[in-house]
């Protein structure tokens, strides 16, 4: 293997550079060091920060990945395409069924498969239940981290159980579904389970009005989140920063109206803004978001058409596309979650790469922390929204 | 009868002590107090991790402990031989000695605190004429047992959670004292069964407690809040924030070292709730005027739980402060908003009897809360925000 | 402001604390080994082996076509083929598993086994009281541990369970049909040989 | 949104001498990329993102593609002068013949920007730039100062395929550990034989779980 050397930067080649902002400790200079994670309460699992603090404030924030590093991209060069599907449930653990299609519809594009309008119905339906439990327990956690015991996390989780059950009674599986093939989905749902879906979606929106009832105006919440952590739109789409991050920093940004992939365009839905891109605002988008989330449901549930939910075309079982290369992507609940596929006409990807999106949204953690308080990193850091199943693959 | 019930434990103690040779009378009656007072506590504590996990859990839609005995009663039994039975582990960097006596200090003062408290009529087990101070002199030596702890255990996190835990307390102690002395300018007394003697009585069925004038009712609210901070309870729990720092302070104490921290932060709850009952929630009286059979004693233990409740209430369903905006709210809001209530008082004392002192009183507390809440949030920029949506 | 949100916070976890006395909406817990809950029909867990019949080794349907270990994405199965054949599911003679291990600390419950079984002999299970102390042989299922019946099929996945029932029906009938038509075309040409033998006969005795 | 060919041209336009060159896609997908030279990459990427036009602010995906060495088996159609006895005459004739040629095509480290505009909200445009070789000259210039989105997306490409980003502000290991000495994403990368037991081996796991037992036995014969 080459020996390499690390070339000293220069200054002109990092003019235009968005660099994090430079805090030079007060006083003495004296700097206390801290290595939070990996074994921490609320690193969300195996993730490291290695905190230079001035007293209690951050001048220096230095992530360290790969604690949970499987080299996943390796594995799925070494196995079939299909037997990859299972795989990307296991990526962001929370948002299984998001994965499923970002990888199916690479898969789709590579090969060229068509996907059935029902199929394409069910995987909105999917999709929208994945985003509504993904923010609903984000919001959670984040309530967790600024120390609310747990008593939203368990709100969120009862609500969620109910999405799980649904899942569980489609998929067969509550959190690694596998349910989605190239050209369409697995199984086809009953009418029972569609009524059921209904039902569960309608008591839905009570409780996003008690959620926010427990959480919004509280004044400890808004002190705490307001102001801080303030990522500015500029920095945001330079940073590549996707998802309701970006657009609590005001990025007009939804890869469902952008790309008008799946059958998005049919339903009415609204983009939520924020202005300051602080952690307020990250958690309002959220929270409008899932109300826009439970009105594409319904609408999604209202229009599901009958018909095939496999293109006849597709076979799952030893697929081989044509060498080319593609890139499919979609607005997973946390950002852009990309799947890269190079194929060279053999039963099993040349290159298999995913965007992993929160790992993304991780470049700018320094410079959202950088002056504020311990304790603001660590809920800056949770309002990143990370899994460390994606963030580290 | 129901007199008799009610001084069961003073006739009690009467009747064992008789058997005793005069001289050594007053010691029997001490030792037969603290031991009294110590099992009732201990018990108390027991029974409370098991209500507020129950409560949690509930609050929480969960069931709670519920495998320990009926109820999940034995709870407590078994994280207590659970704790007894883990190995004891001292980091080897660590200041062993003062490591090793950090809880025990805290224990032994929290402990002291209990001695003064009227838990009922006739039942203090040590009558101080300056009780209260006493009490908040103790309160303050507990910080420096959580300093002690942070300090020898070597860990960042400890040292952070004990500077954390020395500044807020420090800060917290101020409207905490201002209010109490509210109580005590009525009273006229720092005795607390005279505090608790200065309640009673009843107009119609309500009874004469401070916390149902203006300016008693404000002493409550600051009383109480400044006692979640003294306790390090929810919201104020900074210094052993368990998302922050691991777990404050205790990071480096396992076993039963830990278990000692564990009990020292109930009982220490316990006796703050109970000074915040005699100082205006009347002590030992009954809250209605026809409830008086009940013994003083449940009375009084019926209050503290159901302070103990708030507490927990509050805590499942609060985010915690941060260290600035924690040292602002103590010192921009509590400590102008109880001096503020020290004058109400004052005013209320020398207003005399008559409906001008409520209204005006009731008015200059209403009053200045509203200025102080607003300036504050304006201070910190918090306001509910208006989102829009892209076309 | 001014605490009107955190009074507001207040009285929704009192809701709720009262909610989880009155209403099992808001208390979901199942308490598990007293209380059980009925898995859906999609549920799965781990995959097993049908058979037909009551013979186990007899009834396997399994053809040892090792589809499955070549597709399975963690590799958790183990296959050894038979040297001779027995008769599967739709009377064929076809080869069988020697050996067929499931290492089910390895499995991950992805089901893809099922999808790409043409024999419908590996279906998902549903049970998952599996723990056991040792960590490598005691998670390991032979082939006799995997074998389940058809009739535990039945009770577990009843509506799949009929269609592969049906499908398989069919099938066996469009062999035996084959089979039938093998048979009279066999006694067909038998007949013609006769009767072309018979002709032949006298045309022979006439020249 | 430009065609490829319009962006290839406006990048020549602007950027004198910047080897853009055209991949053509064969997959449905048809994501055509282009490929940079290695030498004024920056300067591309700077027109890509700053043009009022195209204005291709964010770049979502960066990898790296690790290609090996192969050999290419073409068929040439090559002229040669033959002498061939033609009617008896003996003549120097030119003839077309098809040969085999085989090539090797030296392998080389591949990386893959998709940009994509959220000002303009059109994408993706690919592009793609090859170091010399897989051995010692894996440099390509850094694009962080452009997009800070590809700061922990280099340093991954770094860490997995060896490529080094000259002008890449913080150029460690991401997912490895620091001491760790290989690229486990490149084709040739060779497992580490840490065999652990395994019930049920296979493939090359249970050639080497058989060395194992093999190694196992010999040292207690040994012993």
């Amino acid at each position: 293997m080459s020996s390499w050397t690390l070339q000293q930067s220069t200054n002109e080649h990092l003019a235009g550079w968005n660099r994090p902002q430079v805090i030079k400790p007060e006083g003495d200079g004296e700097v206390l060091e801290v290595s939070m994670g990996p074994h921490h309460p609320s690193t969300h699992g195996v993730f490291r920060m290695d905190v230079k603090l001035d007293g209690e404030k951050v001048i220096g924030l230095k992530p360290v990945f790969g604690y949970l590093h499987r080299n996943h991209e390796q594995l799925g060069e070494k196995l079939s395409y299909l037997a990859i599907m299972p795989y990307t449930d296991r990526l962001d653990y929370f948002c299984s069924l998001s994965n499923n299609w970002g990888y199916a519809m690479a898969v789709e594009k590579l090969a060229g498969l068509e996907v059935p309008e029902r199929a394409d119905h069910l995987r909105v339906i999917l999709a929208e239940l994945t985003r509504f439990q993904n923010h609903a327990s984000w919001i959670g956690f984040l309530a967790q981290e600024m120390g609310a015991s747990g008593t939203p996390l368990m709100y969120a989780f009862r609500e969620r159980e109910k999405i799980l059950d649904l899942f569980e009674e489609l998929t067969g599986s509550r959190m690694m579904c596998n349910y989605m093939r190239f050209g369409g989905c697995r199984v086809d749902p009953t009418a029972e389970w569609l009524s059921e879906t209904r039902k569960v979606v309608q008591g839905l929106h009570k409780f996003v009005d008690e959620f926010e009832n427990l959480l919004t105006g509280n004044e400890i919440l808004m002190s705490r989140t307001q102001g801080v952590g303030v990522l500015s739109h500029d920095l945001a789409v330079n940073a590549s920063v996707s998802g309701p991050m970006a657009r609590a920093s005001g990025v007009n940004y939804d890869i469902r109206k952008v790309d008008h992939y799946g059958i998005y365009d049919r339903f009415n839905f609204r983009v939520p803004l924020g202005e300051h891109g602080d952690i307020y605002d990250r958690y309002m988008v959220r929270v409008l978001e899932i109300r826009e989330s439970l009105s594409i449901l319904e609408q999604a549930l209202k229009s599901v058409p009958g018909g095939p939910i496999l293109d006849p075309k597709a076979k799952s079982r030893g697929i081989r596309p044509k060498a080319g290369e593609a890139y499919g992507r979609i607005e997973a609940p946390k950002g852009e979650l990309g799947f890269y596929l190079i194929s060279d006409g053999a039963g099993s990807p040349y290159r298999y790469r995913i965007r992993p999106p929160s790992f993304i949204n991780l470049t700018v953690l320094e410079d959202m922390c950088l002056g504020h308080n311990v304790a603001d990193a660590i809920l800056i850091l949770g309002s990143v929204d990370i899994v460390l199943g994606e963030v580290d693959r | 009868m129901a007199q008799n019930l009610d001084q069961i434990f003073v006739l009690l103690t009467g009747w064992m002590v008789s058997y005793l040779p005069e001289w050594l009378r007053p010691y029997g009656v001490a030792v037969l107090g603290v031991v009294g007072v110590l099992a009732v506590y201990v018990t108390l504590f027991a029974l409370t991790t098991w209500f507020e996990r129950k409560g949690l859990g509930r609050m929480q839609n969960r069931y709670g402990p519920n495998r320990c005995g009926p109820f999940g009663l034995f709870q407590p039994v078994a994280d207590g031989i659970k704790a007894l039975t883990k190995e004891d582990l001292v980091p080897r960097s660590a200041d062993q000695v003062v490591h090793f006596l950090a809880p025990l200090v805290l224990l032994i003062v929290i402990c002291m605190g209990l001695a003064i408290l009227p838990v009922g009529r006739n039942m203090v087990l040590v009558d101080m004429d300056a009780g209260l101070l006493f009490f908040f002199a103790l309160g303050a030596s507990t910080e420096l047992s959580v300093f002690m702890a942070g300090w020898s255990s070597r860990n960042k996190f400890s040292l952070l959670g004990a500077m954390r835990a020395i500044a807020q307390m420090i800060s917290y102690e101020v409207p905490l004292l201002l209010s109490a002395i509210s109580a005590v300018m009525i009273a006229g007394t720092l005795s607390l069964p005279k505090i608790v003697e200065a309640q009673a009585g009843f107009s119609g069925i309500l009874p004469h407690w401070y916390v149902f004038t203006p300016w008693g009712f404000a002493g409550a609210v600051i009383f109480g809040i400044a006692a979640k901070a003294e306790t390090n309870r929810c919201p104020f729990d900074l210094p052993e924030g368990e998302s922050e720092l691991v777990a404050g302070y205790f990071t480096e104490y396992s076993g039963f070292k830990f278990a000692i921290f564990f009990i020292a932060e109930y009982l220490g709850m316990f006796s703050i709730s109970s000074v915040s009952v005699t100082l205006f929630f009347g002590g030992w009286g009954a809250p209605l005027s026809f409830l008086t059979f009940i013994p003083s004693w449940i009375w009084f233990f019926a209050k503290v739980l159901t302070i103990i409740f708030v507490f927990i209430w509050v805590r499942a369903t609060l985010p915690r402060l941060r260290q600035d905006q924690l040292m602002n709210f103590a010192w921009k809001f509590l400590l102008p908003l109880s001096l503020i209530n020290l004058g109400v008082t004052a005013l209320w004392r020398f207003m005399g009897d008559g409906w001008q002192r409520w209204i005006v009183c009731a008015a200059i507390v209403i009053v200045s809360y509203i200025v102080l809440g607003l300036w504050g949030m304006r201070r910190q920029h918090v306001a509910p925000r208006k989102y829009s949506y892209a076309d | 402001m001014l605490g009107e949100g955190i009074i507001k916070g207040l009285l929704e976890t009192a809701r709720n604390f009262v909610g989880s006395y009155v209403s099992k909406e808001r208390l979901t817990t199942v308490q598990y080994p007293e209380e059980r809950w009925e898995a859906p029909e999609a549920s799965r867990t781990f995959p097993f082996l049908v058979y037909d019949g009551d013979e186990w080794l007899a009834g396997l349907r399994c053809t040892s076509c090792q589809i499955c270990e070549k597709e399975c994405p963690p590799k958790c199965i183990y296959i050894e083929k038979s040297a001779d054949k027995k008769p599967d599911a739709v009377g064929k003679m076809q080869f069988y598993p020697t050996r067929f291990d499931i290492d089910i600390s390895v499995c991950m419950s992805c089901q893809i086994c099922v999808e790409v079984c043409p024999f419908d002999s590996i279906k998902m299970d549903r049970i998952f009281e599996l723990s056991t102390d040792d960590r490598f042989e005691g998670l390991i299922l032979d082939r006799q541990k995997l074998a389940k019946s058809n009739s535990y099929y039945h009770q577990i996945h009843p509506t799949e369970a009929a269609e592969v029932d049906a499908a398989l029906a069919s099938e066996r009938a469009a062999a035996a049909a084959k089979a039938k038509a093998a048979a009279e075309a066999v006694a067909a040409k038998a007949a013609a040989a006769k009767a072309a033998a018979e002709n032949a006969a006298p045309a022979g005795g006439g020249a | 949104m430009k065609t490829i060919e319009e962006i290839q041209a406006a990048i020549e336009a602007a950027v004198p001498g910047g080897e853009v060159t055209i991949v053509m896609n064969p997959s449905p997908a048809a994501q055509h990329s282009l490929l940079v030279g290695a030498g004024k990459a920056v300067a591309v990427a700077k027109f890509l993102r700053d043009d009022a036009e195209l204005a291709l602010d964010f770049c979502s995906n960066v990898t790296g593609v690790d290609w090996l060495d192969r050999e290419i088996a073409e068929k040439v159609k090559v002229t040669k002068t033959v002498t061939k006895t033609v009617d008896g005459v003996e003549q120097q004739v030119e003839e077309t013949v098809e040969e085999t040629v085989k090539r090797a095509v030296p392998g080389y480290l591949e990386c893959v920007y998709h940009l994509y505009s959220v000002a303009k909200k059109h994408g993706p445009v690919v592009i793609r730039m090859r170091t010399a070789n897989r051995s010692d000259m894996v440099e390509l210039p850094s694009l962080t100062p452009i997009w800070r989105g590809a700061e922990f997306q280099e340093r991954e490409v770094f860490d997995l395929y060896g490529i080094v980003f000259t002008g890449h502000p913080d150029l460690r290991r991401i997912l490895m550990w620091d001491e760790f000495k290989d690229h486990p994403m490149r084709k040739d990368y060779v497992l580490p034989d840490d065999f652990e037991y395994e019930p049920t081996p296979h493939d090359d796991v249970l050639k080497r779980a058989e060395a194992h037992r093999a190694d196992v036995a010999q040292e207690g014969a040994a012993q």
